[in-house]
């Protein structure tokens, strides 16, 4: 491993351009992909759990083919932390409000009181919602659970 | 023999779950390299999935996404499709998988920073010395 | 006895808790902090005496603090044997009080803040005891006590005091949680409550074999009764400063061990009951040989407080004889002997005390010729010795004589040779302290010129208990009427 | 349904409250003490509504999302539930006030990550015990695990080891745990707690109701330290970050007792558990007297103050266990009456570590010197938590043993009466010991660095003082708190 | 210990082994695990929620309540290890 | 599927864990998990369970082995047993 480690240090760009901007062309799809799952999950496999993986994975691919720098420009740590409360709080929030209008925790339905849709409609739209949620706090989690493994917690260089 | 033959063959998805169960357990417990330990857990907590999902298998049955319109309109029949709870369920358990893990592989991290190594004897001599 | 709710023994047992506060704040000023804690005697005793005169005229007082287990209230109850023992003890704290103030300034002790303290925390638990309802809130003030006079014990920091104060605590903590708290909850078990009644709470609940073992786990589970062989932490404690000995002798810890027992067979089992199942025997036994073992052993002691430590061993297992012995006049003397004693030994204490501060002398045989120097200290000695040997005209005699008197009613002449044969022994520990200090010459080198008797702080309290353990032989009334009706007799 | 949201609120608060502390404690630390308080503060005001609305009106039971119960996950606020989340909101927030100072000192620059953590195991904790429903039982163990991993982990040295050893043991108590929860779905088909014990007692004899039971318990045991299994919890409580120990300690294995009890008579009926296997059921208690006697004798190997007090837990364990298995009323009434006064013993010895932490910056007995000048307060309470332990009246701790013995006497097993008895001896040595060095023994140095002289912090003395007065409130109201609460909260179906 | 480790792991999968016993065999459509709950969901899960993914449908609504604290399991573990591992840069 | 190819991946997938917790080298190790967890991903999904399979796959093969080979760059590769 650390020959490897030794070769890129020699050598920064040569060997990884093939790579990398196959990685550039990629991530770009990738991400779009897992939009499509978080947003597709109610018709098809997937949904905000496995689309957050999917946006994930889209990052720690740019890290790893370039640095952990690189990727820490496309997103940044703050918004990184950012994220992945709004997602949690995106879910929290939503069950929050059905009890505050009125409705039991987490009872979609009672959101009809803000806007009329009609029952069934406002629990597949509340689980689109929250499966929104999901999908922010796993994307952000997974990249900076790669970030800080990959650094050690410094968030100076990735593997 | 033969009843025994047909008991483990009706029931083979139980016996390959112990099975890893068992070799996670033992990686869990009896292995002394800290991440063995881990990777004992994570063979452990996937014998589990194993074990919930295929309690929800049907024989003949069909993944459990149905058509909208014809599911409204036409009902569904409930013996045809496979039980997703357990589905349910698991996908939670593997997220709580991946999280014991993520958190685990991070305090590795700082076990190697502290002691160089991630041999359970090699730590405990470094701290007894 | 009928009962009023009051809050008076509330009162009572509280208001040496409460002036704990000003005394610990009254850290730097001496004078203040050691008026606290005699306002708190004088106030304390006042309204002990406030209750006498109901009590005496049938009329007692209860108070409910607050119910822990069904049918087991933490509850203050004052009835005759109650107030007796919170008479003598509230009396003696204010001699003990006043008594401290003297030697501790003479020797100079450390952290006296906290020995004032802990002095006060500790007399409150004995009034509780005193006026405790039922077992459990006895229980709750016994071990109150126990750790408050921890600190007394230890007070003077070294090695050997922390020695003894764990030797203390593991006899004294060890028995009431082991052997007491089991022995409480098999009680609560078998008759549904935990109250002191007169006849007792057990009969027809238990069989002989179960009973056996309940009385002798009170029996030694009140350790501070110093019943052998659980008096190992008596002689260890002498290390404390001398009013704390008085204290634990005199006045509080193992009087509260006697009181204890003394109303677990009034209370919980019963006379009766324990006369039908022939249990009184257990009793006399453990006490007599405690008698005359402790006896003997003071014999050989050279410390003077060693060998009163071993007297009061001695002592206090003629109270729990007479209660044995199950008679009437047995029981009167017991019950008798705890406030004839008290006053008695308490004398002994102020002297070995005074003669320490004056002499700074701790041994017996150092003490030739003592006596003519300080002859107010050796007099009141002398009469606190007679008394504690039961001749007349003292006070100890009133309750030995009814503890012989008991023996001949119970008809167990073994236990009237035990008496006479101790009171022989008494006598014979006691005699040539007071020979040596009068009549004997001062060994070679010794010089005894410069000393004179203990300061007038000291010399007072000693000599008030030496008065009044003579003024109690012609004046015995109030005591021996709080003891009979407490025995319903 | 005309239910209320209350006690979900209670759950929330501290949830929500874990976010704001991550954002806006990031920029200013100011944020944090009013946001954790302002929380739990409410989730105590909270929980007491909560448990004054079922003491009035009998327990109740929520549905999540409005579906018909055994679909949606059901919560359960009964009496036991609601008196349970009284005292995670309470100790909580008391154990918060201490840590806040702590913190500071020993973490600076994370504080905000701390507290997201702590307020997530807290709401944690709070969602534990008011679920009814098998797996999301499991989630919220995992939660509670996990910030617990991080929280310990944050510590110094050999803290990180302590902590992924606590995650292996504790993943396989949660592996175990779900894999008994996975055997009644395949013999029940549901997940509901009520539902699984409504079906149960059809299907009797069969092995696998007794494997899940065996595997929930074995699983719940390993959570709680209970003995054989309790090599994990000495380490990690006593070498996590002073806060953290300060919240972890009351609350975790007291919990997981609740769990057990939850378990064992929500799910399983007691003439399941107890009776159906008479030898089982007297085995545990034989073990849970071993477990008291052991771990004690442990605690009296200890140099250093919090390591003894974590052995203590473990005996504490053992205390609880074999109440709840004794089988009869009173020791059910002991078991979650020292439930209570366990959690706030603990808080309060550990809060007194913590006090003395802060100042010497040392919990071993030998720098203990002469602290009784240094710091009174402080160890005023901590000898008035120490009596709680050792059990001397009117401290709670006297009361709850009562009803344990008392309780064991009923049932017969001797055997937890001596083990209870012997262990109250051995607190006495222990605590003594250290009372005698803190108080009688003079530091010899007193100008020592590091050593300084003076009471710990107002926003330290506060919540220690606060718990010693608790103990002693707790102890004198025990009467009217066992008659007008726990004995409501008892499950049905035991022996009286 | 190794050999201790392989006697537990043994009497575990023993255990677990013979407690199958009583299960109803593999795929079984009556079994009670796929017959009591499940039947239920499966057929009102779209008429109820409109969503044709039954997994989704359940893990966002029926089972919502546990969905939320999964979300929490995954931010606590980004918080722990962040917690446990990051060093700040200032 | 074809049920000698099942019976395949189910040897496969019990070879597999045993290789994961007796090679020596760990990142051979970590490599070999995931493909435990794309073998198990592909039981799942031939039970039926595509949205567990879905996760696996993304997880269990990608996250997970990721950050055990993050990890294992950050310490080492070497292991006793």
């Amino acid at each position: 491993m650390k020959q490897l480690q030794e070769q890129v240090a020699r050598n920064p760009e040569g060997d990884n351009l093939i790579i990398r901007t196959a990685v550039r062309l990629l991530v770009p799809f990738i991400q779009l992909y897992g939009l499509y799952v978080i947003v597709h999950g109610h018709y098809s496999p997937g949904g905000g759990f496995q689309g957050g993986v999917v946006l994930g994975a889209s990052f720690i691919l740019l890290a790893l083919a370039y640095d952990l720098k690189t990727s820490l420009r496309f997103m940044s740590e703050r918004v990184n932390n950012l994220l992945s409360n709004l997602g949690a709080l995106i879910f929290i929030g939503i069950a929050l409000l059905c009890a505050l209008l009125g409705g039991l925790f987490l009872d979609y339905a009672a959101l009809e009181r803000l806007i009329p849709l009609g029952a069934e409609e406002w629990h597949s739209l509340g689980i689109f919602l929250v499966e929104l949620g999901v999908g922010l706090a796993v994307m952000s989690i997974m990249v900076s659970l790669f970030w800080d493994l990959a650094s050690g917690g410094d968030m100076e260089e990735g593997l | 023999m033969d009843q025994l033959l047909t008991e483990i063959v009706g029931k083979y998805n139980y016996w390959l779950y112990v099975v890893l169960m068992m070799i996670g357990f033992y990686a869990m417990i009896g292995k002394r390299n800290l991440v063995k330990k881990l990777l004992g857990m994570n063979i452990f907590q996937t014998a589990i999935i194993l074990f919930y999902v295929s309690t929800g298998v049907k024989r003949g049955g069909q993944i459990p996404i149905l058509d909208k319109h014809a599911a409204l309109s036409h009902g569904v029949d409930a013996s045809q499709i496979i039980n997703p709870l357990p589905h349910v369920l698991m996908l939670t358990a593997i997220v709580v998988s991946v999280s014991v893990t993520g958190v685990a592989l991070a305090i590795l991290v700082r076990i190697y920073r502290e002691y160089g190594t991630l041999e359970e004897d090699e730590i405990l001599e470094k701290i007894r010395s | 006895m009928n009962y009023h709710s009051s809050l008076l023994p509330l009162a009572a047992i509280c208001i040496s808790l409460l002036v704990t506060v000003p005394i610990l704040l009254s850290d730097r000023k001496p004078n203040l902090r050691e008026s606290w804690t005699l306002l708190a005697a004088i106030g304390k005793f006042c309204l002990v005496a406030i209750m006498l005169p109901s009590v005496l005229a049938g009329e007692g007082f209860v108070l409910t603090l607050a119910e822990v287990f069904p049918g087991v209230p933490i509850q203050l109850r004052v009835d005759a044997m109650g107030m007796f023992f919170a008479l003598v003890a509230s009396f003696l704290w204010i001699c003990t009080s006043i008594y401290s103030i003297g030697y501790m300034r003479s020797t100079q002790e450390q952290s006296q803040t906290r020995y004032y303290a802990s002095f006060a925390v500790a007399i409150s638990a004995t009034i509780g005891v005193a006026f405790s309802a039922n077992l459990l809130t006895l229980y709750l003030f016994y071990e109150m006590l126990s750790l408050s006079t921890y600190p007394l014990v230890t007070h003077k920091q070294n090695d050997e005091a922390r020695a003894s104060g764990r030797k203390y605590l593991s006899y004294i903590l060890g028995t009431s949680i082991g052997l007491v708290l089991p022995a409480m909850l098999i009680t609560y078990s078998i008759a549904g409550t935990l109250d002191f009644t007169a006849g007792g709470i057990l009969a027809g609940h238990a069989s002989k074999a179960t009973l056996a073992l309940l009385l002798v786990l009170f029996l030694f589970g009140f350790a501070k009764a110093a019943l052998m062989p659980m008096h190992g932490w008596l002689p260890a404690a002498m290390v404390a400063p001398t009013p704390v000995s008085s204290f634990l002798h005199g006045v509080a810890v193992v009087k509260v061990g006697v009181f204890s027992i003394l109303r677990v067979i009034f209370g919980i089992f019963g006379p009766d009951l324990l006369r039908s199942v022939d249990l009184g025997m257990v009793i006399t036994t453990v006490a007599s040989i405690t008698i005359l073992v402790a006896s003997l052993i003071a014999l050989s002691q050279d410390n003077l407080k060693r060998r009163l430590a071993y007297s009061t061993i001695g002592q206090l297992s003629y109270m729990i004889l007479g209660a044995g012995m199950l008679s009437a006049a047995g029981m009167t003397g017991g019950l008798l002997h705890i406030a004839m004693h008290a006053f008695g030994k308490i004398t002994l204490f102020f002297c070995a005390g005074a003669i320490y501060v004056a002499s700074h002398k701790k041994y017996i045989s150092e003490m030739d010729g003592l006596g003519r120097r300080m002859p107010l200290t050796y007099g009141a000695f002398l009469l606190g010795s007679l008394s504690i040997i039961g001749m007349p005209p003292l006070g100890g005699f009133i309750s030995k004589w009814h503890l012989l008197l008991g023996a001949i009613e119970s008809q167990q002449l073994v236990l009237l040779v035990v008496l006479l044969g101790s009171s022989l022994l008494n006598a014979a520990y006691f005699f040539p302290i007071i020979y040596r200090g009068f009549f004997a010459s001062p060994a070679e080198g010794q010089d005894l010129s410069g000393i004179q008797e203990a300061p007038l702080c000291c010399l007072i309290p000693l000599l008030t208990t030496a008065t009044l353990s003579l003024v109690l032989f012609f004046f015995p009334g109030v005591l021996l009427q709080l003891v009979r009706q407490a025995l319903a007799l | 349904m005309t239910a209320t949201n209350l006690h979900l609120y209670v759950m929330v608060a501290p949830l929500l409250s874990a976010f704001a502390v991550n954002l806006l404690g990031r920029r200013s630390r100011n944020w944090i003490a009013p946001l954790a308080l302002g929380a739990l503060s409410f989730s105590t005001l909270g929980a007491l509504l909560t448990l004054q609305r079922v003491l009035q009106h009998g327990g109740y039971r929520y549905t999540v999302g409005n579906w018909q119960p055994p679909y949606g996950i059901e919560l359960v606020i009964d009496p036991l539930s609601a008196l349970m989340l009284l005292l995670i909101s309470a100790v909580a927030l008391v154990a918060t006030v201490g840590a806040l100072k702590s913190v500071e000192q020993e973490l600076p620059g994370r504080e905000h990550l701390f507290f997201t953590l702590y307020m997530i195991l807290v709401a944690g904790l709070l969602g534990l015990v008011m679920t009814g429903d098998a797996f999301n039982l499991y989630v919220l163990l995992e939660i509670t695990s996990i910030t617990t991993y991080g929280l310990i982990a944050m510590g110094r040295g050999r803290a990180p080891l302590a902590s992924f050893n606590y995650i292996i043991m504790g993943s396989i108590g949660a592996c175990f745990y779900l894999l008994g929860a996975g055997y009644l779905y395949i013999l029940t088909g549901t997940l509901n707690m009520a539902d699984i014990a409504s079906i149960l007692p059809g299907l009797q004899g069969h092995a696998a109701i007794a494997t899940a039971f065996g595997f929930m318990m074995v699983g719940l045991w390993v959570k709680m330290a209970f003995f054989p299994l309790h090599n994990w919890l000495p380490n990690a409580y006593s070498l996590a970050p002073t806060g953290a120990g300060i919240m972890i300690a009351p609350l975790m294995t007291k919990v997981t007792v609740y769990l057990m009890i939850r378990v064992m008579f929500s799910i399983f009926a007691p003439e399941y558990t107890f009776f159906a296997h008479p030898g089982v059921q007297a085995g545990i208690v034989w073990v849970a007297s071993l477990a008291i006697l052991c771990a004690s004798a442990l605690a009296l190997a200890q140099r250093n103050l919090r390591r003894m007090l974590t052995y203590i837990l473990v005996a504490e364990v053992g205390y609880m266990v074999g109440g709840v298995w004794l089988a009869n009323s009173t020791g059910m009434t002991g078991a979650v009456l020292h439930i209570v006064n366990d959690a706030l013993m603990t808080l309060c010895l550990f809060l007194a570590a913590a006090a003395i932490v802060y100042r010497t910056g040392s919990l071993d007995f030998d720098h203990l010197r002469g602290l009784y000048r240094r710091m009174p307060l402080t160890m005023a309470a901590f000898t008035v938590g120490a009596f709680s332990m050792i059990g001397v009246p009117p401290t709670c701790g006297f009361f709850s043993k009562w009803y344990l013995i008392l309780g064991a006497v009923e049932a017969g097993h001797w055997e937890f009466v001596v083990a209870l008895l012997l262990s109250s001896l051995v607190n006495a040595v222990l605590f003594f010991r250290i009372i005698e060095i803190a108080y009688f023994k003079v530091n010899p140095q007193p100008s020592g660095d590091g050593l300084l002289a003076g009471e710990a912090p107002l926003w330290l003395l506060t919540p220690l003082l606060t718990a010693a007065i608790a103990l002693l409130a707790v102890g004198i109201g025990s009467g009217p708190l066992v008659n007008q609460v726990i004995r409501l909260a008892l499950p049905p179906g035991l022996a009286p | 210990m190794k050999v201790f480790a392989l006697l537990a792991t043994l009497a575990t999968g023993i255990v677990l082994l013979y407690g199958t016993r009583d299960f109803a065999p593999w795929g079984d459509p009556d079994s009670p695990a796929n017959s009591h709950l499940s039947r239920v969901y499966i057929e009102r899960a779209v008429e109820e929620t409109h969503v044709p993914n039954l997994v989704t449908a359940i893990l966002g609504d029926y089972r919502g309540y546990d969905t939320m604290f999964e979300t929490v399991v995954i931010y606590c573990a980004g918080m722990a290890v962040v917690c446990v591992l990051r060093r700040s840069r200032s | 599927m074809i049920w000698q190819l099942d019976q395949f991946v189910l040897l496969l997938v019990v070879v597999c864990a045993v290789a994961v917790i007796t090679v020596r080298d760990l990142l051979s190790a970590a490599v070999i998990f995931g493909v435990y967890s794309f073998l198990m991903c592909l039981l799942w999904a031939k039970m039926g369970a595509v949205d567990v399979a879905f996760t696996e796959a993304t997880v269990g093969a990608g996250i997970s082995t990721v950050l055990f080979i993050a990890a294992i760059f950050r310490t080492t590769r070497r292991s006793k047993d």
